[in-house]
């Protein structure tokens, strides 16, 4: 069977997952909302700079909204037992490892789509440059999903992953944070050009950690 | 016979504790062979290491002719464990969790439908795991080991929770598995249900094995 | 698995110790008499010899930890001595990160007016610290399998180097606040003056030293702690066993 | 002699399922009732209604005298139930997860060490509750029972996972419970085992009770 | 048996098992740290307004780490059930709120010692009103646990309480952080006297979340 087809299998079976419990749907994507919100009142708007700090701010709920995204796709796995279970079935680390990025990260986009729309409504943003903010995007969701991924086998079967995850995940991903903070700075100055270094080391992170994954992640879940 | 299972001298460590502290094991083919023992005796943890879920801190441990330290993935792929717990998913069905195993292990899920009948599941077929009773959840995890059509079948309490229906159903799987080419290593406290099946019995005490109590050898 | 219980030979380690300490004292004198007195920030300049070489140190313990973790993921050089030492490297990288954050601090009340602050260098500095904890985290979960936690713990160091060239180039992507490379610029062309370069250097050889004296008995200490916990394991096998039990096949 | 559990037509949903349907069942005070039944067929459901775990949708539940639509608390300080979960803590030790229960009930915890004895867990007294094999974490689950010294003892399937000396120890419990002022309700699919110490049974099946089988009424 | 001594014994098992597991102290703590950091890093320190807005990202942070902790307070109550055997052992619904919501106070204070340790180095901010600040710090950090040990119940036995929780808490929590932040800026900038109404609305809260607690929470408890 190919590698394709198993990572298909995988991503089905959280997408079908997904689709029954609503986890990102219905908490997490109001949950980023919510921080999105907060951040409005903790930086009080009177001082009028939440619009040159929305890229920031957006970025920081993303990321905060994928860690429990991330957590979800792993605490599935450890209800019953049920990464013994996917262990036994014999499953290529690699498939595995693709499929269950691929579900977050899709689950990822649709979150940052919403939580888009949201900040620049609310911090009345004005945009500029769309294509290089879907490119940041792009290729920072591959990033995130792709580290998450890998780290979230890390921690697996430890029994406190919950609240190892992120304290694992968050230096790693401190580096997309920023490229694409950066990113979607120049990209809304309406200076698409000074993006477009952020935008290739989004790039070379998110193939990095994509290689790193296909190539790892077997022996890790094997082990842990 | 060719050994389906072979371990010398395996030490498993959970924690720092020696769980299996030097067991020797040979498992032939076409063998029904009872764990007995008592609580805490490490019948979980030697089927476990046999599965290769449980890494072997020293010793050797030979499965389906694949060296558990250096490759565990192809002995798994041909054998399958009813572990204490079902390793399914809450929020698939019954039917939903049978056919990802099935494809998962490289099937194409034709198998799903008769293993929902031979189990008797058919009334919660489309159920969510969550919803199961603790039987109807035993009875799923018979049926995802049966599924994958495994050479080796590993049962960890089969008999726990099932009504007298479901040990029949159970008792008729053990038996046919010789004739279908199944291997069964079983750990069980039904000494007397158990004992029925088996072609041979073996003691757990300590994490150890001892004498074999019956059977031919 | 029997491994090598020492790193170097124990009278190389003894005079290790004792070249780290006289050359802690040359860079003593050599910082604090030998060489000039900075035009710009006065006194405070000093304290460059002890925060570039910690900086360095740091980055040759996470290399050191990182090529150990390969050798010990390549089956060939498979051992569980490249592990010990991989653990042993990042205990000591974490220290010098440490102390590069805590005399960069000190170094910027007096030069910026500020312990701290929002730079790309620094705060990337900072991740370097945390990452290298987790991975020391990650290192202390208890697992009945050596070579297999081994193997988690050599790939989440291979993760975690990542990020060591972007503390280094930093300084070029981002406009900061911290000087921009000098020594090791992309141009590898030293821009600094005659006796402050020597006393540098003086530094980092002082740093070395002292970091292989550790290493080794860091090293040391962890095959001792090994070797320990292999008596306990023997020994909690002989009382599972109690008395002997006749063996079947 | 009193009545320990009234119920009439009660009826219990899971979600919108009516896993108890109508449910018609007197206990009186020192019985051992056992409540056999196929799997699924709502045995752990009765158990909860009478524990007060799972409300009562219509229907009258009455349980050592309190009416459970009007206040469960009350009941449920005089009673426990053993059931398929353990109800303890993983990173407390055998001792401390006793103690606790036995201290929350209202007493001392002058009897943890006495249950820890008779119930053989000496050796894994200090352990933590996550490290137990599962047989050892059937007999903590029975001691938080036990501590807890209730006038009705709710078992949901016992045996399951307990050794030969395990069942023992609980075959001693359960005939001795009359004699200490105990009432016994239990569902088990140990029938052989289970009739040898019910002082009578009752079927349930697709969430009703149905005709009594053997043993005096 | 006294409330006092039921919760004394509520607490003291919570403590116990965070001394075991050491999730506070190991991994909630360094996530807290690191959320400073990275809000840090996101502002962009150049325009200098880290100092001013500090006591906002400050109560974020506190917010962020006491979602975890709180989450985790529930968490030990539903592994194996636990939640049910201390519904059957009878304690008083108000014993079990006010000894949770002790044990999440008093790891919530330690925690804000070393976060706003972490803020006064990190921002670089001067600390003034030493006095209105620790108040302030105690009456949200009483409303802090009160509140999420209410909702944590509410939340709990809910399979998706790790992601439900956050969602309902926040917006309850609002009102605290503001508060809050509000006092924090008042105390800082040093001008104690504007911040003592919102001291004031803070310990209000704190009252009024306690007592609906000890109402309420014996109901919820019993029904979840
Ligand atoms: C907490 C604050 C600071 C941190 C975390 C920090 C971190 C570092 C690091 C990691 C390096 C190694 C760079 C490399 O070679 O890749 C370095 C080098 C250096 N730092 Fe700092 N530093 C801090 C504060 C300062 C201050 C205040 C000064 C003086 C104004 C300073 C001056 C230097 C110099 C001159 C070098 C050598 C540059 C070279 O030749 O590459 N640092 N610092
Ligand atoms: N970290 C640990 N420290 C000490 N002892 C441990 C640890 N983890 C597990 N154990 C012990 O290891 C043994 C594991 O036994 P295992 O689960 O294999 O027993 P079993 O034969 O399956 O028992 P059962 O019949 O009760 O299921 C138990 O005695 C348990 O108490
Ligand atoms: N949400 C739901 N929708 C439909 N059916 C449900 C739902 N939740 C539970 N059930 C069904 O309710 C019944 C619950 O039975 P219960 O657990 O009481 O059975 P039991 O007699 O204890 O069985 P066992 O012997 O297997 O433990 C099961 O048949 C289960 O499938
Ligand atoms: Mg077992
Ligand atoms: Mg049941």
């Amino acid at each position: 069977m190919s590698v394709w087809r198993e990572a298909g299998l995988v991503a089905g079976k959280d997408l079908r997952i997904e689709s029954r419990s609503r986890v990102a749907v219905s908490q997490i994507l109001p949950f980023g909302l919510i921080v999105i919100l907060l951040f409005a009142f903790a930086l009080d708007p009177d001082r009028g700079f939440l619009a040159r700090v929305a890229p920031g701010l957006f970025w920081i709920a993303v990321l905060l909204a994928s860690l429990l995204a991330i957590g979800r796709a792993f605490q599935t796995e450890e209800q019953h037992n049920a990464r013994d279970g996917l262990r036994l079935a014999g499953l290529d680390g690699a498939a595995i490892f693709l499929g269950k990025a691929a579900a977050i990260a899709l689950e990822l986009l649709v979150l940052e789509a919403i939580l888009g729309t949201g900040v620049v409504l609310l911090y009345n943003v004005s945009v500029h440059g769309i294509g290089v903010l879907l490119l940041t995007a792009l290729a920072a969701t591959i990033g995130l999903a792709a580290t998450g991924t890998l780290y979230g086998v890390l921690a697996a079967g430890i029994r406190l992953r919950e609240t190892l995850l992120p304290l694992l995940l968050l230096p790693v991903l401190a580096p997309v944070m920023l490229g694409a903070t950066r990113a979607f700075e120049d990209g809304l100055e309406g200076a698409p050009g000074d993006a477009w270094p952020w935008v290739a080391l989004l790039g070379i992170f998110a193939v990095l950690y994509t290689a790193i994954g296909v190539l790892a992640f077997g022996p890790l879940w094997e082990e842990s | 016979m060719p050994l389906v299972v072979r371990l010398r001298s395996a030490v498993c460590l959970l924690g720092r504790f020696p769980a299996l502290a030097g067991v020797d094991l040979d498992v032939h083919a076409g063998e029904i062979l009872l764990l007995a023992g008592p609580n805490g005796a490490g019948k979980t943890t030697l089927l476990r290491l046999v599965a290769g879920l449980v890494p072997l801190y020293s010793g050797e441990a030979e499965v389906l002719g694949a060296d558990l330290t250096l490759d565990r993935r192809s002995a798994r792929r041909h054998l399958a464990l009813v572990g204490h717990e079902t390793f399914c998913y809450d929020d698939l069905t019954v039917r939903e969790n049978l056919r990802f195993v099935a494809r998962a292990s490289g099937g194409d899920g034709g198998t799903v439908d008769a293993t929902i009948d031979r189990l008797g599941l058919g009334a919660v077929a489309d159920l969510t795991h969550g919803k199961l009773s603790a039987g109807q959840r035993r009875r799923l995890a018979l049926g995802t080991a049966l599924v994958r059509d495994p050479e080796l079948l590993l049962l960890d309490e089969p008999h726990a929770g099932l009504d007298a229906d479901g040990r029949a159903v159970l008792h008729e799987i053990v038996a046919a598995a010789p004739g279908e080419g199944r291997t069964v290593l079983m750990a069980s406290h039904e000494l007397d249900l158990a004992r029925a099946l088996a072609t041979r019995e073996i003691r757990v005490d300590s994490g150890r094995t001892s004498l074999p109590v019956g059977g031919p050898a | 698995m029997r491994t090598r219980d020492r790193l170097l030979d124990p009278r190389l380690s003894r005079a290790l110790g004792v070249a780290s300490l006289v050359s802690l004292v040359v860079l003593a004198l050599f910082g604090l008499w030998g060489a000039p007195e900075d035009g710009t920030q006065k006194e405070a300049q000093r304290l460059m010899y002890l925060h570039v070489p910690a900086a360095w140190l740091a980055y040759l313990a996470f290399g050191v930890t990182a090529a150990a973790s390969a050798l010990f993921l390549w089956p060939r050089t498979r051992s569980l001595v490249w592990d010990r030492l991989a653990g042993a490297s990042a205990e000591l990288g974490v220290l010098f990160t440490a102390l590069t954050l805590v005399l960069g601090s000190l170094w910027g009340k007096p030069v910026w007016g500020i312990w701290w602050a929002w730079d790309a260098r620094l705060v990337t500095t900072a991740v370097l610290f945390f990452l290298y904890l987790g991975y020391l985290a990650l290192r202390r979960i208890p697992s009945g399998d050596p070579i297999g936690s081994a193997k988690r713990n050599a790939i989440a160091a291979l993760i975690a180097f990542v990020d060591v060239p972007i503390v280094h180039f930093s300084v070029e992507w981002w406009r900061t606040l911290h000087q921009k490379a000098t020594v090791f610029n992309p141009q590898l062309d030293a821009k600094i003056d005659g006796v402050m370069a020597l006393t540098l250097w003086i530094g980092v050889i002082a740093f070395t030293i002292l970091y292989l004296y550790l290493l080794d008995k860091r090293y040391r200490l962890a095959s001792l702690e090994d070797e320990m916990e292999e008596r306990e394991v023997e020994a909690a096998i002989a009382e599972r066993i109690g008395a002997p039990v006749e063996v079947a096949r």
